[in-house]
């Protein structure tokens, strides 16, 4: 069982990891935890429905996947979306905010947002939860005692590949070096002549991306719901600082460690204590090292 | 009795209970900048230890039979230590830290609550829980209970008040404004924000137990994040940093989330009535960001020149 | 003509709480100016409201005759002015590469020529150049701030105590590169504790208290003026 | 109370709708989730409820007047739900409240407001065995009822089912809810009892980032089948996982999990083979008539658990209201039981129906409503016993195919004890 558990964790942190690249950057760059996050990840799922929905009359699917041309569309069409819908929220909520510097205030009204982007969900879409496609993946054994779907094999290797793309922006491209050194040291970036409002909307339109595609290859593998992302929220935060805020590869690391924990601590504890564990980790890991797994050294 | 009247009895004991964890909240975080958001487990800790003190064992739970007294004093007690083992290891950490590691504790409270039912009656919840002056002014409709919360109000802001006008007040909010200083001034800056932790706290451990008593049932359901939002929507719009605009902020917030509901319900086409409960949470959820936003210091609170962010020393110094 | 000049800056963090209370000063083309004074004399809220970072009340600033007004801090790299804080003054996580390749943020094109003249400046750097800038001792630490800020080809670089937690060895070091730098043609303005260090390569100087420059005069002069000595001296426990 | 009408009048203002009833309206009161983790459920109960109010008055209505219901959320919240309890109970001083639904929120509901201020309290929903302990312990007074039968009997109808369905091995995933606990713990007690073998027994929490962990623990020791307790949402989820592991395709479910929409969520291809039970009945016209007229308002039947026991407790509500020629607590309380039980003149569901339990109660006859779940004799804890439906999944349809009696039911439990 061992094996399998820990296949399902490495399918789960691959979730939460890219989430959590997207709620590590804003972290660091603005300087506070937003946990609406979470609903930019279920707008993503939601938005991807819609065009799965439109597209209901085509029947393509890639070899094994559970899907096919349409679901690329949605992809990038839930990216743009929810891109948009972070850039928004930031310009109506968080850019005022930051002005008037109180900074609880923009935790608060982060707390806020994500309790109306949910009900709007809800009065949107309904409450029930909702699926891309009703046929369901039967999982086939690759190891010994582990049994995958395709659609996993797909996420992990999806999220795998947008990990290295991330990488590469953010440490060959102009813009990408940019968003790190406003991460590094914002006030510093602005007087090397950064443009950090012009960093900080790219920073919410690669995590919103990021946020978009977790919750489309979640909705794909689990579900979709209004409150998926709010269920999602107080991983993404423990993987964020268990890997260290700031740092994309931490937040990777991160989410693995929290997947895989949450699986195999039913090895030794009900099931039912299982988002315990997130936190249990994180703050053992904080005591031991206070700046996370990867997160920078006080200098 | 009349009916309204009677309503309104019942209303203020509600709005009184939560009004005390937000005097707590307020010490936390408006005085001494300590970002709690688990309100919801100290609550539930003095909740379940006045529950499991004073139920009767003849009852066939989890339950010593103290009396109501001692079981409100147990209660502050129990959510006293709970945050001195909650603040130990976290309070050392950055702010923001410390809220997710709260927000993380109380759904570890949550959870145990739900799954040790030989000590909270898992998720059947515990029933028959004593009420304090529950016989007296009878037939009253619960003025009775209503005057031992108020007392109880009265009580915890009179204390709070004393205590933050002190010269420990003073240092806590020095440690706010500036812990390198505070510290440098050499006071131990760790054990002020325990000492502000475990006090809040005890407040929200009697808010809590008043509730059980109020209620005379509990269950885990009692205890979800969301409470933990009200009572900080009771403190921002209140006006943080303010014993009074926490009292101020518990009324009409609470008065906002239940009246919201029936006015909703009556303006709504029919058809559309199912929805009337993400309306109205949407409708909450923005009346409190417009309130944030254009009146951050909430009604009463004190206007305190606000630092411009781009000047803020960058976040290693802060 | 004065490249910066600036009269009756009134500069603070609160409105109505001025820490600069009205100080005037210019530099010339190709000075090394010093800025002296006690601890608390705004000598760091000076150059930060000149490089925009504190918010300006009264005054006037130009530089090369352009109002520099309340343009944002990252407007003023176009202008010519680039600005080394005291502390934080690089990208810890990024490469000292990657550093100076932010310095130059603001250019189009290839930034090849630039980099290889820093290098030649610093040539102690190159063997860091891939390595993270937060790794680096104090003294490289500070030869990648200021490289970082030579990116541009400022007209004006402003140096905030550029000899701040160094070793007497490193600030000889440091002192004898800006010497350099303004010989290569820049003009600089430097907020120094290290009084007589910082007189020794400057043309002029400046002693602010309580946010006025209460003397300003040649380098060789102020340094053995008794009056400095004793406002420096004296002031300093003070005002603690 | 002069002082007091100043305030009275400005909470009635903000009320709005409240205490404009004109002279001859009944008011009762409903609270529901029609947000939160019941929401789904939620909703769809609540328009079983209203459409009992619809039957009643175009069946002439309650003593004559009209009756009307304010529903209100509680958005799967105990203290939102006790408020709208309490302003129902005080401001519109409704005689009856229909719901909650959740356990969680009914019982402190019942305990600080409605048994405190003889109101009678009746779910359609919540099935704590708690309750019975509070009625036995007189917490209640009488004045609650509900119109679901307790966890006990349907665990054991549930394994009797399994048992001779052939199961000898059963995983059971149950949610971890009063509900949940109760039924899971009352199924594992009889079908061990009766030859069976759980090989697992996992409980899981709503709102989980996800289930594997869950379904792989449930899948260990190779059961013939999943028994999986839960609502739809997140139990659609958890029965997905469980197909998507590769689970045997054998299913149980209960009540909570009788919905159509779960079934074409999960996807009727993998629900081959499907035994499921439910409290109610599908002997009675009733059950044609609600699903007709459910239709007919609102467009589509969907199959789930608790909308007919929302209806009919309206129904016998207010018939009892008819037979006490009254509309007080006490009167519903205390006529509830004589329009119920086996004996008598039986109606049915329908506003036609409904006008014939009028002529038959003025011409004095003692009357019992069948009702869309089936009948209901309400014993003192107001406990009621309800047969069980089998259900299946045929063409993708939820279908009932059977039935265990009351006695049956009865008989089991006495010879397993």
């Amino acid at each position: 069982m061992i094996g399998q558990l820990l296949a399902n964790g490495i399918i789960l942190g691959a979730t939460i990891a890219l989430g959590a690249i997207g709620l590590t950057m804003t972290y660091n760059i603005l300087d506070f935890a937003n946990f609406a996050q979470g609903e930019l990840l279920t707008f993503g799922a939601y938005f991807a429905l819609i065009a799965v929905s439109a597209f209901a009359g085509v029947h393509s699917t890639f070899g094994a996947l559970s899907f096919g041309w349409p679901m690329v569309v949605a992809l990038l069409l839930a990216a743009a979306l929810t891109s948009l819908l972070a850039i928004l929220v930031d310009w109506l909520v968080f850019r005022p905010l930051r002005r008037s510097s109180i900074q609880v205030a923009l935790v608060i009204a982060s707390f806020g947002a994500s309790l109306l982007l949910r009900h709007l969900v809800v009065l949107i879409w309904g409450p029930q939860p909702a699926y891309y496609t009703t046929n369901i993946q039967i999982s086939t054994q690759i190891l010994p005692g582990v049994r995958v779907t395709p659609d996993q094999i797909f996420l992990v290797a999806l999220t795998a590949l947008l990990v290295v793309g991330l990488h590469f922006f953010l440490s060959r491209t102009k813009l990408g070096k940019a968003m790190r050194a406003t991460a590094d040291d914002p006030q510093l970036a602005q007087v090397t002549g950064i443009d950090v409002a012009r960093v900080v909307r790219w920073t919410w339109i690669v995590g919103g991306s990021l946020a978009a595609v977790a919750g489309v290859l979640y909705g794909m593998t689990v579900q979709i719901l209004p409150e998926m992302g709010f269920n999602l929220i107080l991983p993404l935060f423990a993987a964020a600082i268990l890997g260290g805020v700031g740092s994309v590869y931490g937040a990777v690391l991160g989410g693995l460690v929290i997947g895989i924990a949450e699986n195999l601590s039913v090895l030794f504890l009900t099931p039912t204590y299982k988002p315990a564990i997130a936190f249990l980790l994180m703050i053992a890991v904080l005591l031991v090292r206070p700046t996370g797994i990867l997160g920078k050294p006080k200098l | 009795m009349s009916g309204v009247l009677s309503y309104l009895v019942f209303f203020l004991t509600t709005a009184a209970i939560y009004s005390i964890a937000s005097l707590g909240l307020n010490l936390q975080w408006g005085r001494t900048g300590l970002f709690n958001i688990g309100v919801s487990g100290f609550f539930a800790v003095g909740a379940y230890a006045y529950a499991i003190l004073t139920i009767s064992p003849l009852t066939g739970q989890p339950g010593l039979g103290w009396p109501v007294l001692a079981g409100l004093l147990g209660a502050m007690v129990a959510a006293g230590l709970f945050a001195l083992l909650v603040g130990i290891p976290t309070l050392r950490l950055r702010d923001d830290y410390l809220a997710i590691a709260t927000i993380g504790i109380a759904i570890t409270v949550q959870l145990i609550a739900t799954n040790e039912p030989e000590l909270t009656g898992g998720t059947n919840g515990l029933f028959a829980i004593p009420q304090p002056v529950a016989g007296w002014l009878h037939g009253s409709g619960g003025v009775a209970f209503l005057i031992l919360v108020l007392i109880c109000v009265a009580l915890v802001y009179l204390a709070l008040e004393r205590m933050i006008h002190s010269p420990w007040g003073r240092v806590l909010v020095a440690i706010r404004e500036d812990e390198t200083a505070a510290s440098s001034l050499g006071k131990s800056a760790f054990s002020f924000r325990l000492q502000s932790l475990v006090i809040g706290s005890m407040a929200m451990g009697l808010s809590g137990a008043l509730y059980a008593a109020f209620i005379k049932f509990i269950s885990p359901q009692d205890f979800l994040p969301i409470f933990t939002f009200q009572v900080w929507a009771m403190l921002i719009l209140g006006g943080s940093g303010s014993s009074a605009g926490a009292l101020l902020g518990s009324l009409v917030v609470w008065a906002i989330w239940t009246l919201s509901g029936g006015l909703i319900q009556a303006a709504l086409p029919a058809k559309l009535q199912v929805d009337s409960g993400a309306i109205q949470i949407i409708l909450i959820g923005l009346l409190l960001m417009l309130v944030i936003l254009f009146r951050p210091s909430g009604l009463l609170g004190r206007k305190r020149p606000a630092v411009h962010r781009s000047t803020v020393p960058s976040k290693e110094q802060a | 003509m004065s490249l910066l000049q600036v009269d009756q800056l009134v500069a603070g963090y609160l409105r109505g709480v001025p820490i600069l209370r009205g100080v005037s000063l210019s530099v010339a083309q190709g000075e090394i100016v010093t800025v002296l004074g006690p601890n608390g004399a705004g000598k760091s809220t000076l150059v930060k409201s000149i490089a925009g970072l504190v918010p300006v009340f009264g005054g006037h600033t130009t530089l090369d005759g352009q109002p520099l007004g309340n343009l944002p801090a990252h407007r003023l790299i176009a202008v010519g002015l680039a600005y080394v804080p005291q502390t934080n003054n690089i990208f810890k996580r990024l490469s000292v590469l990657e550093n100076l390749e932010m310095g130059g943020y603001p250019l189009r094109g290839r930034l090849d020529a630039r980099i290889a003249r820093v290098f030649d400046l610093f040539p102690e750097l190159l063997p860091f150049r891939k390595q993270a800038a937060g790794r680096l001792s104090g003294g490289q630490r500070q030869m990648v701030a200021i490289g970082r800020a030579l990116m541009v080809d400022p007209k004006l670089l402003i140096l905030d105590e550029p000899s701040a937690g160094l070793s007497p060895k490193l600030v000889a070091q440091v002192f004898s590169k800006v010497r350099q730098i303004r010989d290569a043609g820049v003009t600089v303005l430097m907020v120094e504790q290290n009084a007589k260090a910082a007189l020794q390569i400057s043309d002029r100087g400046y002693v602010l208290a309580e946010g006025r420059e209460r003397i300003q005069d040649q380098a060789s002069a102020l340094l053995v003026n008794p009056e400095v000595g004793e406002l420096y001296l004296g002031a300093k426990g003070k005002l603690l | 109370m002069k002082g007091s009408r100043f305030i009275s009048l400005g909470i009635l203002a903000s009320l709005a709708a409240a205490s404009t009833a004109s002279a001859c309206t009944v008011t009762i009161g409903s609270v529901m989730a029609l947000t939160g983790s019941l929401g789904a459920l939620g909703q769809q109960i609540a328009e079983g409820a209203k459409l009992a109010v619809h039957d009643i008055n175009a069946g002439g209505g309650v003593n004559g007047c009209t009756l009307k219901m304010v529903l209100y959320d509680d958005q799967t919240q105990p203290s939102v739900g006790v408020d709208a309890a309490k302003k129902l109970v005080s401001v519109y001083h409704v005689p009856v409240i229909v719901g909650a639904l959740a356990s969680g929120i009914t019982l402190p509901i019942l305990t600080s407001v409605t048994a405190p201020a003889g109101v009678v309290l009746i779910s359609p929903a919540s099935t704590s065995p708690t309750f019975t302990k509070l009625a036995a312990n007189g917490t209640t007074r009488g004045y609650w009822f509900r119109t679901v039968p307790s966890d006990a009997l349907q665990g054991v109808a549930m394994a009797q089912l399994a048992k001779s369905k052939g199961y000898k091995r059963v995983a059971v995933l149950y949610l971890n809810n009063a509900y949940g606990v109760g039924l899971s713990g009352q199924f594992k007690n009889a079908f061990t009892k009766l030859g069976g073998t759980v090989t697992s027994f996992v409980s899981y929490d709503p709102g989980q980032s996800s289930y594997t962990a869950e379904v792989t623990q449930a899948m260990a020791n190779h059961p013939d089948g999943l028994f999986l307790i839960g609502y739809p949402g997140d139990g659609t989820t958890v029965a997905r996982e469980w197909i998507s592991a590769g689970g045997p395709q054998h299913f149980l479910f209960p009540d909570g999990l009788q919905s159509q929409q779960f079934v074409n969520d999960v996807g009727p291809q993998y629900l081959k083979e499907v035994w499921g039970t439910a409290p109610g009945s599908e002997l009675t016209p009733s059950l044609n008539t609600f699903q007709q007229e459910f239709k007919a308002k609102y467009g589509s039947y969907p199959v789930q658990a608790y909308m007919t026991n929302a209806y009919d407790a309206v129904m016998t509500v207010a018939l009892a209201m008819d037979a006490g020629h009254g509309s007080s607590g006490l009167v519903v309380k205390n006529n509830l039981r004589k329009v119920t039980g086996l004996t008598g003149f039986p109606v049915y569901a329908g506003a036609s129906q409904y006008h014939h339990a009028l002529s038959l109660l003025a011409a004095g006859k003692k009357i019992y409503y069948i009702g869309a779940a089936g009948t209901y004799t309400f014993n003192r804890y107001g406990d009621t016993n309800a047969p069980m439906v089998e259900w299946t999944v045929r063409g993708g349809k939820v279908t009932n195919v059977g039935q265990i009696s009351v006695a049956t039911i009865l008989g089991i439990i006495k010879k397993l004890q």
